[in-house]
């Protein structure tokens, strides 16, 4: 290993458990804001900090510079044969920070009242204009970028001027947002996500408890076993696709000097060009992928044993014992619910898996009922609402964990929800097509059913990664609010029901699922080239009700987001009232 | 620890560090209490309307119930505590790991209300420390909002000499609604 | 540990064992904070339950000997402080059937209004609470926001969200305010609403009724023999409800029905309460309609309605009227009664013992939930821990009532 | 309404009918204490009683009123037949101060072990029969029964420790009473305060040290 891999590990493995950690956290923060979102609102988040404006300014309108930066410099010397794609992202992001900006400040001015009159102009329109406003420009670019004449575009001042013009919106947002910052300090209080900060602090700082019976030392090792095998199963999971760098001295290994020299295009199938070092964007390409995650993530199951065991307390042992078995029987369902899926990719590198959804079809479409199983079982896993049995609040306070306190317990919940985080990544790995977006490959999008291309567009290696990484983040995140909304909304099974689901129900479907997938691999096998073709064509349709599905999904999100809640006047309080009849009390500042 | 750090907050010897790294941790406390609720009787009512979505506790931080003492900071008693039960409530209080913090919410759990007799503790003080009372039979939400920030307040400063919320009306202006006024007006923020 | 050194006999394969004792509440999250219950467990199943009430005991039959009959509301407020109103009711009621005076049309309507309305908060309270201990949560945020709204009305009419005091002997404090049908008329599709939307997410979720169903099975014999009332008697098929059997007040001038349950489980306790909520808003429908907008609230007795302040202030009858009933109290003719009424757990009874003065000499109430909690023990043994959650949560134990 | 099951007691029991009233139309038969047990049989299992449903069951201190100073109060209704009828039996204190006894109804409705257990926790009756009878609502600990008229309403007793299973502990605290006296946090002063426990006063004196 050269020290350009390690640096790059490195850069990986401090991407990866920032996203998790960081997600973990602001997960539990929105696990507890249910209240909010059954009232149609998210609440004034009290959790604040106060930041003297000036350097906030200078941050803020640096941060746009700094990300505005490229599209105004780079696009000015746009590669050959990237022209027309440069000139549709310059435009395109130009539209959405344009959009987005004018909806925010709408609803801002609509709140806060206007500073000038340039608030006033842009708040005459009612926020979700914008919105749909920004969409029809966003689809209206597409054909009217393809529409222009080559000699429009194949110059050099075309990508530039739209590069400018998305550094100009970025840089102004920046600008316009910083000169809005009240004198003085401003309180931040970044949608409640401080909370999760003040929870960290606040765990760490705590007094650290022990029962007076426990065994000490394998009362402190529970924790850290939990956390650590949490933690360590995220190291295969591919975060988005390989980079590429040039092979200068053609030694195979990457040097450090190479590291300037990334690939500028790529071909579709995603692969490096040869000369060149694949870097693949997970921390640890091992072939045995898939079987890693099994074996840590089993000993997880210690973790929990021992806190219930060590603890000396009725309900940790009764919370340990129910975690061992919980997990004991479902791991076996969660082993054998993708063997399927092993079985149609042929390998048990989850890079390979994701490669495979990424030129046929994603899992769910490949392994429908495996991806049901997998989730009820990964959802057991992690002791989670409805499997949540171990902790069983209402049953046993809190489970296996009951007598930990502080930073122990800290340990505990940030297992439990980067647990949880990673297996909404690896769910979205195994059927979810990981980091792959329908007709996105590697040189850029590219729209076809079998053999007739509808809409092309070539990209650059780089923003291909780029949008890769954050369709990964897009869709775990996705997926971990899909498990806290079945969290607010299913009641817990009872033990012997749970132990009924999973060995009567849960084991007989996943060995159903491997003989009928066994078989209908057979049967295409045996089918020949007409049907490998069909099914090539199915795979392509699927892609395209994905990314319709996709794109509609999206639009209709942002608008349920943009809807002015309902409220209904029903009884106005009394003693409003009252105070309402006597002109008001000025409020005072409460005293002891 | 808690105690220490409280010592040099209102020291006069005050390192800038020291003070800084108090601040935090007053800060971190205070947007961060978890709380075990000690509900007994019809307080618990009102501590429901509490954690519901009119007036959303989470906003404070200060709705994740942990039914473990020892993972709790805030105790919050919430009703009538009897005889029978004050030896609970004492050993839940002994449970808690530092630095703890308790709210007597209403008048029973304050002083003993008008159950003034052979069976009922007249005020939880007489078995656990108090930081913050909160009046009322039961009182109001808005009250106990009111308690919250106090507390929080107190925590910020490490003041643990025990406060009482005091009464007082919020102006609301003409066309609002009950429900919108948690949602929106929030006039109760300028206090915290 | 003691090591494993036992001598085993040729087929002999058990592990000596003891029965493990654990102990739930006073202070739980699924115990309501004043019930304690000590299981005996053979794995998770319960082989024996001692069930230990009297955490919240607060001498309230004591502290009623003390004061005036008048006194005793604020008391009858924390029985049920789920519905406090319908307490209030009844013991104005157990009063009013000592002294032999009989309120108001108007006002018996006002009073079964009102009363409804707590009904339906109770019940409200009961089943979301009941989800949220199973670990659904949305549910109870709902049914919490549609009992928000009725205690609007509440703090409209009374002053007060939850613990009224509004009831009066020969009366109410108050005659209703002017936009009180309007109110109500416009809250209760709201209401209705909320708790639909609150049962579509439990109602037709397979693990919700997994739990409910068939667990906690109390036979209808049984559940007479143990002096059960309310929602936990009619969900065991036997069919008693109060305000149809022994209708007080304007009850026999509704048309409702009573649910009825078929097994006495979880479920059909559940079911009963949701089904209930329906039929007391068809009686508010009825009881808006019947109302009259103008008349009397009160009774006509100077000996027990206090005088106008206006009289108070301005007069030496009013003056001295006032200052006797309220240092005197009302005088109840000597001698005993019983007075019973469907509250939202049961029959809430008052058994009261003067002795013609103004002070109760014995004020017994008889609390419904004191009688299912009797019964939990029967319920619970043989079943798993997790069961002891729903169970208890549907028999809807108050502690203010059921340990007096 | 339910008059037929007061002729069918007389008819029954004749002489041991002290005697019947409806007053406030309660139907009311005073009965001996030993025949107690039988009278509750017999309404529940006649067939023109049926009074299957158990309501109520407690007890009246008419200390200075009456002689025998206490009376159990039965109440009970029949399913069929919607009767309600109440059932009372005065029962004497013992010669020396020993506690009142009567029978056990828990045999005829299992409804009644909870109540009876209330009544001897709070009246000191004692239940002959009874299979459980442990106090309900107060502490094992706690001395007198607190709904007697010579129990002091105001008359607080020493907190006792909680017990883990059923084995009692000893008490904590001040041996005169709840440790009383405002307790704070441990940088604040700690006041004295002290209230009498055994007089009617409860007054909180504070004090500065």
């Amino acid at each position: 290993m050269t020290l350009a891999d390690l640096l790059l590990t490195i850069v990986k493995i401090a991407i990866i458990l920032g996203f998790i950690l960081n997600f973990a956290g602001l997960s539990v923060w929105a696990d507890r804001r249910q209240s909010a979102l059954v009232q149609h609102r998210v609440g004034p988040n009290r959790a604040v900090v106060k930041v003297p404006s000036n350097p906030l300014r200078l941050v803020i309108a640096g941060a746009a510079v700094a990300i505005g930066a490229p599209f105004g410099f780079f696009f000015w010397n746009a590669a050959p044969g990237l022209e027309q794609a440069r000139m549709t992202t310059g435009l395109e992001i130009a539209i959405l920070v344009g959009w987005f900006w004018m909806l925010l400040l709408s609803n801002h001015v609509r709140k806060h009242g206007a500073d000038n009159g340039f608030d006033e102009l842009v708040s005459r329109v009612p926020p979700r204009n914008y919105f749909y406003g920004g969409l029809a420009a966003h689809l209206l670019v597409l054909p009217l970028v393809r529409a222009l004449p080559p000699q429009v575009w194949a110059t050099q001042w075309a990508p530039g001027i739209c590069g400018t013009l998305a550094f100009v919106m970025i840089a102004g947002a920046g600008f316009y947002a910083a000169s809005k910052l009240p004198d003085g300090k401003t309180e931040l209080r970044l949608a409640g996500t401080l909370h999760a900060a003040a929870d960290t602090v606040k765990a760490f700082m705590k007094e650290d408890l022990a029962p007076k019976r426990a065994d000490l030392l394998l009362y402190s090792l529970a924790p850290i076993i939990s956390m650590t095998t949490a933690l360590v199963t995220v190291a295969v999971v591919p975060f988005g696709s390989s980079l590429c760098f040039k092979d200068t001295n053609l030694d195979g290994m990457l040097d450090l000097h190479e590291l300037g020299g990334l690939a500028n295009v790529i071909d579709a199938s995603g692969a490096c060009p040869a000369n060149y070092n694949t870097v693949p964007f997970m921390i640890a390409d091992i072939d045995m992928g898939l079987l890693f995650v099994f074996a840590i993530a089993g000993t997880g199951i210690i973790g929990a044993a021992l806190a219930g065991w060590a603890s000396d307390s009725k309900p940790a042992l009764l919370g340990g014992l129910r975690a061992t078995s919980q997990m004991v029987s479902y791991e076996v369902a969660l082993g054998l619910a993708i063997v399927g899926m092993l079985m149609i990719c042929g390998t048990v590198n989850l890079r390979e898996i994701v490669e495979w959804q990424g030129q046929n079809t994603w899992g769910i479409f490949a392994q429908p009922l495996a991806f049901f199983l997998f989730f009820a079982a990964a959802v057991a896993e992690t002791k989670r609402i409805p499997f949540d049995l171990p902790e069983g609040e209402s049953e046993l306070g809190a489970g296996y964990f009951i007598e930990y306190s502080g930073g122990k317990w800290l340990l505990f919940m940030v297992g439990e929800y980067a647990e949880f985080v990673f297996s909404s990544a690896l769910i979205v790995t195994l059927f979810f097509g990981g980091y792959h977006l329908p007709f996105l490959h590697g040189d850029g999008l590219h729209i076809a059913f079998g053999d007739s291309v509808l809409y092309e567009l070539k990209m650059s290696h780089l923003s291909v990664t780029i949008i890769h990484f954050l369709a990964f983040s897009t869709k775990t995140i996705g997926f971990v609010f899909f498990h806290l909304f079945i969290r607010w909304t299913l009641p817990r099974f009872r033990y012997d029901q749970l132990m009924k689901l999973g060995w009567t129900k849960l084991l007989p479907l996943t060995l159903v699922n491997i003989m009928v997938t066994g078989a209908v691999m057979l049967a295409i096998d045996a089918g020949g080239p007409q049907v490998s073709k069909a099914m090539d064509l199915v795979a392509d349709i699927t892609q395209g009700i994905l990314a319709l599905g996709g794109l509609l999904g999206t639009v209709a999100f942002v608008t349920y987001l943009l809807e002015p809640p309902k409220r209904q006047r029903i009884v106005v309080s009394t003693s409003a009232k009252l105070a309402d009849a006597a002109g008001g009390v000025k409020p005072s500042r409460m005293q002891a | 620890m808690s105690d220490k750090s409280i010592q040099v907050i209102e020291g006069s010897e005050v390192g800038f560090a020291t003070t800084r790294v108090d601040a935090l941790l007053g800060w971190a406390r205070k947007y961060s209490l978890f709380q075990y609720p000690f509900v007994t009787a019809c307080c618990g009512m009102e501590f429901m309307a509490l954690a519901s979505p009119r007036f959303d506790m989470a906003r404070f931080g200060a709705e994740a119930p942990r039914f473990t003492p020892r993972q709790a900071d805030l105790l919050w008693v919430v009703g009538t505590v009897s005889q029978r039960q004050a030896p609970v409530l004492k050993m839940v209080y002994d449970q808690m790991a530092d630095p703890k913090y308790v709210l007597a919410f209403g008048t029973c759990a304050s002083c003993g209300g008008f159950y003034d007799n052979y069976a009922t503790v007249p005020g939880i003080d007489k078995v656990i420390p108090v930081d913050v009372y909160v009046p009322g039979c039961p009182p109001r939400p808005e009250g106990v909002i009111d308690g919250l920030l106090l507390l929080q307040d107190k925590i910020a400063t490490g003041d643990r000499t025990p406060a009482v919320v005091k009464p007082r009306t919020d102006p609301v202006p003409k066309d609002l609604v009950s429900l919108r006024r948690s949602a929106e007006g929030d006039p109760v923020s300028e206090a915290g | 540990m003691e090591p494993l050194d036992v001598e085993l006999e040729d087929g002999e394969l058990e592990l000596p064992t003891d029965p493990m004792l654990l102990n739930m509440g006073p202070s739980h999250p699924a115990m309501h904070g004043t019930v304690r219950i000590v299981v005996e467990l053979s794995g998770e199943t319960i082989n024996k339950a001692d069930v230990q009430i009297g955490y919240l005991h607060r001498g309230f039959e004591k502290m009623c000997e003390r004061g005036t009959w008048s006194q005793v509301f604020p008391y009858v407020d924390r029985l049920n402080y789920a519905s406090p109103m319908l307490n209030n009711v009844g013991f104005a009621l157990a009063v009013e059937k000592m002294l032999g005076v009989t309120v108001p049309e108007r006002c018996q309507h006002y009073r079964v209004l009102l009363g409804e309305l707590a009904r339906i908060c109770d019940h409200l309270v009961c089943s979301g609470a009941m989800a949220m201990e199973l670990g659904a949560f949305t549910p109870f945020l709902y049914f919490i926001k549609a009992r928000d709204i009725i205690w609007d009305i509440f703090e409209e009419e009374t002053g007060a969200r939850l613990t009224n005091s509004f009831g009066r002997v020969g009366g109410m404090a108050h005659e209703p305010s002017p936009n009180f049908k309007e109110m109500v008329r416009t809250s209760i599709p709201a209401v209705v609403d909320l708790i639909k939307d609150g049962e579509n997410l439990v109602l037709e979720n397979r693990i919700f009724l997994d739990r409910l169903e068939d667990v906690g099975i109390m036979s209808k014999e049984d559940a007479i023999a143990l002096g059960w009332s309310g929602v936990v008697l009619r969900s065991t098929g036997a069919n008693y409800d109060a305000r149809k059997h022994h209708p007080y007040m304007t009850y026999d001038r509704y048309d409702f029905d009573v649910p009825v349950g078929q097994k006495g489980d979880n479920y059909d306790r559940f079911m009963c309460r949701q089904a209930e909520i329906r039929q007391s808003a068809r009686i508010i429908e009825q009881a808006l309609e019947m109302m009259a907008d103008e008349g009397p609230v009160n009774v006509e007795d100077p000996r027990i309605i206090l005088p106008p302040k206006e009289q108070v202030y301005n007069t030496i009858e009013g003056t001295i009227q006032h200052f006797k009933i309220v240092m005197e109290g009302i005088k109840v003719p000597a001698g005993e009664c019983y007075s019973y009424t469907e509250s939202g757990n049961g029959e809430l009874g008052f058994y009261m013992v003067s002795d013609g003065s103004g002070t109760p000499w014995r004020l017994r109430i008889r609390p419904p939930s004191f009688a299912s909690t009797a019964g939990l023990e029967q319920l619970i043994t043989g079943q798993m821990i997790p069961d002891i959650v729903p169970t208890f949560g549907s028999i809807n134990m108050i502690g203010g009532e059921c340990d007096h | 309404m339910s008059k037929v099951v007061l002729k069918r007691l007389e008819k029954r029991f004749g002489e041991a009918i002290l005697s019947t009233h409806d007053q406030f139309g309660d139907e009311t038969a005073v009965v001996t204490p030993e025949v107690w047990h039988e009278v509750a049989l017999f309404l529940r299992d006649d067939s023109r009683c049926q009074m299957d449903h158990f309501i109520d069951l407690t007890a009246v201190d008419y200390l200075g009123r009456r002689t025998p100073r206490f009376e159990v109060v039965l109440h009970m209704r029949s399913m069929q037949k919607l009767h309600r009828i109440r059932v009372k039996t005065p029962v004497a204190m013992g010669p020396d101060g020993e506690n009142p006894k009567v029978d056990s109804l828990v045999d005829v409705w299992k409804g009644a072990n909870w109540f009876e257990r209330e009544a001897w926790d709070m009246f000191g009756i004692e239940f002959k029969g009874h299979p459980d009878l442990r106090r309900l609502l107060m502490y094992e600990e706690f001395e007198g029964h607190p709904l007697r008229k010579d129990y002091d309403a105001n008359k607080t007793q020493p907190l006792v420790e909680y017990r883990e299973g059923y084995e009692k502990q000893a008490p904590f605290g001040l041996p005169e009473g709840m440790p009383f006296g405002r307790q704070v946090h441990d940088r604040w002063k700690v006041h004295v305060a002290g209230r009498q426990t055994d007089g009617k006063t409860n007054i909180l004196g504070f004090e500065e040290d």
